[in-house]
């Protein structure tokens, strides 16, 4: 029994762990010097990335509240991977910032959430699960403290998810009315579509969407990524992202299964509206880091036209997006941690002239942005691909077709900040820097999965090999 | 043969040029380089010579397969017909070309020559694809390196230039995609060579996805009305990438065009016909006079490319089996022939720094080999017989006045009328910079071409005179 | 049975009239003694649902914890005294709006949907104090020791977080 | 009996004056009280549901249990983030704290 | 005809020369070029004579049945199952009597320019271009195929732009050569669309089956209904084919190229611009006249465009100043002779003689033309070395000093006049009887043309030789430039012995008509009539001409520009095509088709900036949106969708 606990929680239990043994380190007084501590900690997270790989069990634990699956595993380490990389480029800006040890404790705890919520087979281990991943996180966006924006960003972040959640809860709390129970097997066979539940799973949704940044819910994206330090910013557009992806998919394929119908239909609309705003909002940015958080939007709308596939392609192709977007957003946004944590510089007009001085960091965001964009040969091409031939499976090609042109649309704001790092110049330009070891195996990491997560056909098929239909 | 040496060959070029140092070792390689790549061209013409005689009945030779995604259905797959034969030797001709006119690029060497690389390599992968995925695939890949090409090494406004030819192209790509996915669930595979041994696919369908692909095709091919990329981004390119572009990448849209969107759905393409060869015609006349107020010289190949094309799209319109050849004949034909006259401004601009008409004057008399090659260029683009042009272009009237409709009659004939308002203002660009006296003092001093703009004007002359006087070969190559 | 309806109708009365004063009101420290009266209303009527438990931590945590913790953070914030800004006009009128219309809504689907009956109306066994012990940190059927260890985890969480934010050492200690 | 659907009603009530205080409140705290009420209204609907439809499990009580629990840490969290932000700029009106829009 | 390797010779020696010369010429034979050319061209024209005498002379015993024979036919480009452009050679009567007119009047002309372009800078390319045209134009006369004749039909297009361009530091050589090209390309488009037209209703390419498919009875396309203004498809095709012809052969309204194309140096003229390009035309009609005789209607067009040609340019000719543009009317003049001879078959009442002798005198006037006319030209290029000028008021009694110049521009002038016993008067003299017994009124025009030509050839003549008093020694002329004059000279002089009609029959009965009567007596009175008017008018210095000019005001003025035709092109190329069109179309282009692009990124752009309001930066709008989109997605779904 307790053997199968702790085998099914491990990925959980050592990120615990390792939690708690930087929480003693703190608690015992002296801490180490910034450097050792990171080095410690992203030996740590490897160790935990490694681990993660190898398969357990299926399994159901306590009375169905916790589940697990390979995929689910699966999932998990892609939010190690995430995790470590962002860590890994957080090098520059924590080694200047004294709570350091501070900080890798709330973000692990959020991991843990993130675990938590994805193996959830219940609405509460999904709200508790949620809520251990969001409190910490509107903590760590103003981990700044004295900056004013991060302080904002903060205080916008949890007043924006505390409503969210209440209407999370009330919609959830409808549904308990409606159907008796919160597991997710239970709700399947009590959905009939009645205007009640759909009313219930229309709040449900929008505390999804609100975590996605899907558009209405998407309004405190923005300002929260651009006022939070770099790091955060970056956990927060793809782990935090890719995690609540990760569980959206799963209730909708398994819960709430009976209304695929209805969510269909609202998941287009609000692709549709998710990839305009999105793009319409990121083509007036100046600033990279704003501009990254509508792309990041933007990307929403596209993972939400994969989901509405139905199909085992599409949660196949939603795992695989996810991934790929791990590795090219945090490409780019490792590139702007790293000049923003050296110069402090972020908007597009100091990245004019940046080819100059830094060939190397421009090519990373250069072929980040394009695999952003979508553009072959790099995984962003495969992964959006996939996503919209899962979304065009069920015949909406109009629908397609919008999602395709937005893909243009996108394109245009990538190619501006490339046009100004390989085209422009300025008087002024950003003068060569010196990269790190550790954001160096970052960019690594990333240049790689956005070169070889593509072309390589394995990795989609070892996904779809795990992955579940509607 | 493996074909995939076409696309591993570059690539190969382009890891080699990442350890050069020197901005010579970079030049030579990238030569020999593409030099190896006609040469493997031209094996493989030889060899398709010969292997098709022996089994003449399979339609695509050399194929090999590969599982890429195999939960999706989608292949690895390459293969070539005549067709593409014929496509990858234009390609491999025009790098050559491109990669000499290049010699004298001064920032960034390395850079231009690995993305030129990259380009071609995209050129022949799309040109092998027997796969709908693989085509798409090499298809975008082309994008990228073109606005960086245009981006970083053009003239005039060459970010706007670059960001319109992206985003268009992109436009053109994302249409194109919606149609590979309607294709995709109607025959549940992107196998190209199973569709076309399958059959067509419902009417319906047909009519909903053949304006997606042939239109987004039609935007690489210059496509009335989205053709606006071709003359800012044909003009802000450095001449190396303009003549990859008009040469090669252009004809990616007319051979996707032909080869997927007419092939896949022959009946919606019978449909559609009016409206394709409407706006064929369009574009070729009205191309043609908006050449003839150009004023600068790349604006007007520019233009005039936009004109040409259309004959592609217009023998693909008609839709009968000559008009069909005619197409591809004049894809190669074109392909050739703006190379040239890319290269051939490219050399004027280099020496004069300017390409406005009014400013050049008597340049025959001191560069006449130059002045040569631009004239045979001209000469060929106003269809002159002995030159390539004339055999694509006659072969597109002969094939479409098969037509015998009233509305397509039109068409043909103000099509051929084209070719008129074509000498125009090729004969008023040739008169006005090759002839009449000498505008300028200090042109006196300027120099001919030198040897490797010589041995670039050379080889695509070659080419055009090639099929020009003989071009048997070629249309039997098409026809296999 | 009247006297229970009468309850529940005064209860009502008195959490909606606490509970709109609360954020009206344009006194912050009043309204802070607004929500207070309205959550000890609530927990009033936990008790008339006769939810024991749940109505004395309704009064612990809320009454005892949040509401005190809210009060510091006004004098920290040191405006007890002053009126509130009022609200924006615009904003009041749309936002009533909104609420009008998410009420309206929201009370119609709640009309519409007959809700099932209880096969067993009576809660008392189980729902007594040391049943919800057990049950809480059972991880058998029916066990909540999951959700209880996560929520732990949680709160130390919070814990950390409430220290980074608060805490925060004078700028020249660096 | 009081109908199961009063109750609703008077949470319902709740939660959206909880709103109401949200959407037109422009002190922080004050924001955050509202967001009490409307998490209290939930509470409101799960005790009911739990009461009066589902009594032979106690799922709606326990959920409400931990809305509790996590509403006092969400409160303290964002307490500390107001006086962080107070710090900052000195304001706790949530309409000073706009320095990042558009 | 058994052995014919060397027929190929004739076409390959000179575009062989054109490959040698053009490729090393600069470079390495400089000086030599133009003999290389020569000696080229010369092994050329022997094959050629060589050619034409086995043809002629024949094996049979008759004469007059000749055959037609294809030889080296090859599959060039083939456009399907059943149509393809094969090249080939044919060889008939009027092909063998081209490729002697071609070729001897192309050595000639190499001849004469080895002394007269000597020293020219670009000496070498000039006898490069010299080979390319006469490969183009035999290629032209022995092509078996209609598209075959296209393509050397526009080679010789081409190869003319670059001999009119030759000086092309001469900015009105430049213009002139573009006029050139781009007039004859309109034309061309004709002769495409014809092309398109007749193939795809024969089937066929190749010239014999074309007539035959065209013009065998059961299947005739021309029993089909009028497509277009009244007329079948394949008279349309005809008539397309036939403006081709007239522009290349410079008839009216598509002459005005001509005149202009005398700005290349003045053997090109010879050459080109009067001996043979010109009246590819002619040939072309000639080639199809099988098919041209079908209908009232295609013979009409040829008649009448025939007839004005020659009418209005005589006219014109009367008034020009510039000796080689007077030779150009003259030319124009002549080929509207040879144009309408080719219109009169279908008027002939039916039991009248053979109606032929319109072919017949079109074919011996194009040869006598030939070598009168290319003698006049050079005639004129020994004139205008010697005085630099084109204009004739700047010559006058240059008799003494070009002795030899000013025997052959005698001879030339009274065979161009129909003189007897010159050739003119013999293929003029078929030609009138051809119009006599077709339409009077044609013939009217005809002999009045006639006396016309007379009149301003010996204008011509007087101004030049005489007018002024003879002074000076004779010029020294290089040995290459007399030559060829003599032979030229001889060749106008007693051409018209050649036995014409008998030999230009296929296939037929010999022509029964062959001797001169009675009616060959009004055209020669004309003739001495116009010539006599010249000699009063401008044997001496006089102010004659004036008073005549100011006589004939109007007319005088109208011809003097040429009637206006050059303003009216102007006035449609320049204000219309390009102001109206191009223009426009450019524009069009840059502003609304582009504007509509860049309109669809600025209107992105304005909605971009019109809904960043709703990211107001305040948390509660925000939570507002939130609700509301909440509230819409519920109330939307719920009541509208469901």
């Amino acid at each position: 029994m307790l053997n199968g606990i702790i085998i099914s929680l491990r990925q959980e239990l050592i990120v615990t762990v390792i939690l708690f043994l930087l929480l003693f380190i703190k608690v015992a007084g002296n801490e180490p010097r910034p450097g050792v501590i990171l080095n410690l900690i992203n030996i740590l997270l490897t160790i935990n990335l490694v681990l993660g790989f190898f398969p357990g069990p299926d399994a159901a634990l306590f009375n169905g509240m916790f589940h697990t699956d390979r995929l689910i595993v699966l999932e998990k380490n892609i939010l190690n991977l995430g995790t470590l990389i962002v860590s890994l480029q957080a090098y520059d800006w924590l080694k200047a910032h004294r709570q350091l040890l501070e900080f890798y404790m709330l973000l692990l705890a959020t991991l843990t959430g993130f675990f938590f919520m994805i193996s959830a087979g219940n609405l509460l281990m999904f709200y508790l699960g949620l809520e251990l991943s969001t409190i910490p996180l509107t903590a760590l966006s103003g981990f700044d403290l004295e900056k004013r924006q991060s302080s904002e960003a903060s205080m916008k972040f949890i007043i924006s998810s505390a409503f969210s959640s209440a209407l999370l809860l009330f919609g959830i709390s409808l549904l308990y009315g409606a159907t008796g129970t919160l597991g997710f097997e239970g709700i399947v066979h009590k959905l009939d579509g009645s205007a009640f539940q759909l009313f219930a799973f229309i709040l449900i949704l929008s505390g999804f969407a609100f975590k996605v940044a899907a558009v209405p819910f998407h309004l405190w994206t923005a300002d929260v990524y651009e006022g939070s330090p770099v790091p955060v910013t970056a956990y927060l557009s793809v782990i935090s992202k890719g995690a609540v992806f990760f569980i959206l998919v799963q209730t909708l394929y398994t819960a709430f299964k009976p209304l695929v119908g209805d969510w269909q239909k609202i998941l287009i609309l609000l692709s549709v509206l998710t990839m305009l705003t999105g793009n319409l909002f990121a083509l007036r940015q100046n600033k990279l880091k704003r501009l990254l958080a509508f792309s990041s939007i933007t990307q929403s709308g596209f993972i939400l036209a994969g989901i509405i596939g139905a199909s085992r392609a599409a949660d196949a192709s939603v795992v695989y997006f996810v991934l790929i977007y791990i590795f090219s957003n945090l490409g780019a946004f490792g590139v702007v941690a790293l000049i923003s944590a050296q110069t402090g510089r972020e908007t597009i007009d100091d990245y004019r002239g940046l080819y100059a001085g830094n060939p190397m960091l421009s090519w990373v965001m250069a072929i980040s942005l394009f695999s952003l964009a979508g553009i072959p040969p790099t995984a962003g091409f495969f992964g959006k691909f996939f996503l919209l031939m899962a979304g065009a499976g069920k015949g909406n090609y109009i629908f397609i077709t919008i999602a395709a042109l937005n893909m243009v649309i996108s394109l245009y704001y990538y190619l501006r900040v490339i046009k100004a790092i390989f085209m422009d110049t300025q008087p002024a330009p950003i003068g060569k820097l010196t990269i790190p070891l550790l954001p160096n195996i970052a960019f690594l990491i990333c240049l790689t999965g956005i070169c070889v997560a593509g072309v390589m056909g394995w990795v989609y098929d070892y996904i779809y090999s795990l992955s579940i239909g509607l | 043969m493996n074909l995939s040496l076409l696309i591993i060959l570059p690539l190969l070029i382009v890891l080699v040029l990442l350890f050069c140092r020197r901005q010579s070792q970079v030049r030579w390689v990238s030569f020999i380089g593409v030099t190896v790549q006609l040469i493997l061209s031209l094996v493989l013409l030889t060899l398709y010579w010969r292997e098709h005689s022996v089994h003449g009945a399979t339609r695509f030779l050399f194929e090999s397969r590969q599982s890429w995604f195999p939960a999706l259905n989608i292949q690895y797959h390459v293969g070539v017909d005549g067709i593409s034969v014929a496509m990858i030797l234009l390609t491999a001709l025009v790098m050559v070309g491109a990669v000499l006119v290049s010699w004298s690029i001064g920032t960034q060497v390395k850079e231009f020559f690995v993305l030129l690389l990259l380009l071609s390599a995209g050129a022949y992968g799309f040109f092998i694809s027997l796969d709908l995925f693989t085509l798409f695939f090499f298809l975008e890949v082309s994008v990228i390196p073109k606005f960086l090409l245009i981006g970083i090494w053009g003239s005039g406004p060459k970010e706007y230039a670059a960001m319109k030819l992206a985003l268009m192209l992109m436009a053109g790509s994302a249409l194109t995609f919606v149609g590979v996915l309607g294709v995709y669930y109607q025959a549940h595979s992107f196998d190209l060579a199973r569709m076309f041994s399958e059959g067509a696919m419902p009417l319906s369908v047909q009519r909903f996805f053949f304006p997606f692909l042939f239109v987004g095709f039609g935007i690489f091919s210059a496509l009335f009305p989205f053709h606006t990329w071709v003359p800012d981004g044909h003009s802000s390119a450095p001449t190396a990438a303009s003549m990859f572009l008009a040469g090669i990448s252009m004809k990616l849209g007319g051979y996707g065009c032909l080869r997927v969107a007419i092939a896949l759905m022959p009946d919606a393409a019978r449909e559609y016909s009016p409206v394709i060869v409407t706006l064929a015609t369009i574009g070729i006349v009205y191309g043609a006079f908006a050449t003839m107020m150009q004023k600068d010289l790349k604006y007007i190949n520019a233009y005039s490319s936009v004109s040409h094309c259309g004959f592609i799209l217009l023998g693909a319109g008609m839709l009968t089996p000559t008009a069909l050849t005619g197409a591809y004949l004049q894809m190669i034909s074109h392909g050739l022939m703006t190379a040239l006259f890319f290269a051939a401004i490219g050399m004027i601009y280099d020496r004069t720094h300017t390409r406005l008409v009014e400013r050049l004057g008597g340049l025959q008399k001191i560069m006449p080999f130059i002045a040569t090659i631009f004239v045979i260029a001209g000469l060929c683009s106003l269809g002159l017989p002995g030159l390539s042009g004339f055999v694509a272009e006659m072969t597109v009237f002969m094939g479409s006045w098969q037509r015998s409709a009233s509305g397509y009659r039109l068409a043909t004939i103000l099509s051929c009328a084209s070719i008129v308002v074509t000498a125009v203002y090729i004969l008023r660009a040739t008169g006005q910079t090759l002839m009449g006296p000498v505008k300028d003092p200090q042109y006196n001093s300027l120099t001919d071409a030198k040897w490797n703009e010589r041995l670039t004007g050379i080889l695509l002359v070659t080419g055009i005179l090639v099929i020009g006087t003989a071009p048997f070969w070629l249309t039997e190559l098409i026809n296999k | 049975m009247i006297g229970s309806e009468l309850v529940f109708y005064i209860l009502s009365a008195f959490i909606l009239v606490t509970g709109g004063l609360a954020v009206t009101t344009r006194k912050i420290f009043r309204s802070a003694i607004w929500l207070l009266f309205c959550l000890t209303g609530i927990a009033g009527l936990y008790f008339w649902l006769g939810m024991l438990f749940i109505a004395a931590v309704q009064i612990v945590v809320y009454v005892g914890g949040v509401v005190v913790l809210i009060i510091f953070s006004i004098f920290l914030t040191q405006q007890a005294g002053k009126d509130l800004p009022p609200p924006i006009r615009s904003r009041a009128i749309l936002s009533a709006l909104a609420v009008c219309i998410g009420f309206v809504l929201t009370c119609i689907l709640l009309r519409q949907h007959s809700f099932g009956v209880a096969t067993n109306p009576d809660l008392a066994d189980h729902a007594s104090i040391a049943a919800i012990g057990t049950q809480l940190l059972d991880t058998s059927e029916h066990g909540y020791a999951l959700p209880f260890e996560v929520i732990s985890l949680l709160l130390l969480a919070a814990l950390i977080a409430c220290i980074v934010l608060a805490i925060r050492s004078k700028p020249e200690e660096k | 009996m009081i109908p199961l659907h009063y109750i609703l009603f008077l949470s319902t009530a709740l939660f959206f004056i909880g709103m109401y205080g949200l959407f037109t409140r422009r002190n922080i705290i004050t924001i955050l009280m509202s967001v009490e009420l409307i998490l209290n209204s939930v509470n409101i609907n799960f005790i009911a549901f739990n009461k009066y439809l589902y009594p032979d499990r106690l799922e709606g009580l326990f959920f409400s249990l931990f809305i509790i629990a996590i509403a006092a840490a969400e409160a303290a969290v964002a307490i500390a983030i107001i006086i962080n932000l107070y710090r900052n700029i000195r304001s706790v009106d949530v309409e000073s704290a706009d320095d990042m829009k558009f | 005809m058994p052995n014919t390797a060397y027929i190929l010779l004739i076409l390959l020696l000179p575009v062989f020369g054109f490959a040698l010369l053009g490729l090393f010429g600069r470079r390495y034979t400089r000086g030599f070029s133009g003999v290389i050319g020569t000696a080229l061209l010369f092994v050329s024209t022997l094959c050629a004579l060589y050619v034409a005498y086995k043809y002629f002379s024949g094996n049979t015993g008759m004469p007059a049945l000749r055959h037609t024979y294809t030889l080296f036919e090859a599959a060039w480009l083939s456009f399907g199952p059943d149509l393809s452009i094969n090249m080939g050679v044919l060889i008939d009567p009027i092909s063998a009597m081209m490729i002697v007119v071609v070729t001897v009047i192309s050595l000639m002309v190499h001849v004469f320019s080895l002394g007269y372009m000597k020293g020219e800078e670009r000496y070498s390319t000039y006898y490069a271009f010299l080979g390319l045209f006469t490969f183009s134009m035999l290629g032209l006369v022995l092509s078996s195929n209609i598209f075959e004749t296209y393509i050397f039909w526009e080679l010789v297009g081409v190869s003319s732009f670059l001999l009119i361009g030759f000086y092309y530091d001469r900015p009105t050589a430049v213009a002139a050569a573009k006029k050139a090209f781009i007039v004859t390309r309109f034309a061309d488009l004709g002769f495409l669309i014809g092309i398109l037209i007749l193939s795809f209703q024969a089937h066929t390419l190749d010239f014999g089956r074309l007539i035959n498919n065209l013009s065998s009875f059961e299947h005739s396309p021309f029993t089909e209904p009028p497509v277009f203004l009244g007329l079948p498809l394949v008279d349309w095709g005809l008539i397309l084919v036939f403006i081709g012809g007239a522009g290349k052969s410079a008839l009216f309204p598509l002459h005005i190229w001509l005149p202009d194309a005398m700005e290349g140096p003045t053997p090109v003229s010879a050459l080109i611009h009067a001996a043979t390009m010109v009246v590819a035309g002619v040939y072309l009609v000639a080639r199809l006249y099988p098919l041209f005789t079908l209908t009232l209607d295609v013979q009409q067009v040829v008649l009448y465009v025939g007839a004005i040609s020659a009418l209005l340019a005589a006219v014109i000719a009367c008034t020009q100043t510039d000796i080689k543009r007077v030779l150009a009317y003259s030319t124009m003049s002549q080929i509207g002779y040879m144009m309408f001879a080719l219109g009169t078959y279908r008027l002939f009442p039916p039991s009248l003689v053979d109606p032929k002798i319109g072919f017949i005198g079109s074919m011996f006037h194009l040869f006598t033309h030939a070598f009168f006319k290319a003698l006049l030209f050079l005639c004129a290029g020994v004139i205008i070395h010697l005085v630099h000028s084109n204009e004739m008021k700047d010559m006058g009694g240059l008799r003494k000093q070009l002795p030899l110049a000013h025997i052959c521009f005698l001879i030339a002038c009274l065979a161009i006049s129909g003189i007897p016993p010159f050739s003119g008067f013999f293929s003029k003299e078929e030609i009138l009887s051809a119009a006599w017994r077709a339409d009077r009124f044609i013939y009217t025009i005809a002999l009045f043309t006639s006396g016309l030509t007379a009149f301003y050839m010996f204008r011509l003549y007087f101004s030049v030789f005489w007018n002024k008093p003879a002074t000076g020694h004779p010029h020294a002329q290089p040995l290459v430039e007399s030559i060829p004059l003599v032979i030229l000279a001889i060749g106008a002089a007693f051409a018209g012995f050649i036995p014409f009609s008998h030999l230009l029959i296929v296939g037929g009965h010999p022509s029964v008509h062959s001797s001169i009567g009675l009616n060959a007596v009004p055209p020669v009175l004309i003739a001495l009539l116009g010539i006599g008017i010249a000699a009063w008018l401008y044997y001496k210095q006089s102010d004659r001409p004036q008073k005549a000019a100011a006589a004939f005001r109007g007319l005088y003025t109208a011809a003097y520009h040429k009637f206006y035709i050059d303003e009216l092109y102007l006035f449609v190329t320049k204000k219309i095509i390009f102001n109206c069109i191009g223009r426009p179309a450019a524009w069009i282009d840059r502003n609304i088709v582009d504007g509509l692009m860049n309109g669809l990124a600025t209107a992105t752009a304005r909605i971009s900036a019109t809904i960043k309001g709703i990211q107001s930066g305040r948390v509660q709008d925000y939570a507002w949106f939130f609700f509301v989109g909440i509230a819409g997605l519920a109330i939307l779904f719920i009541y509208i969708v469901k």
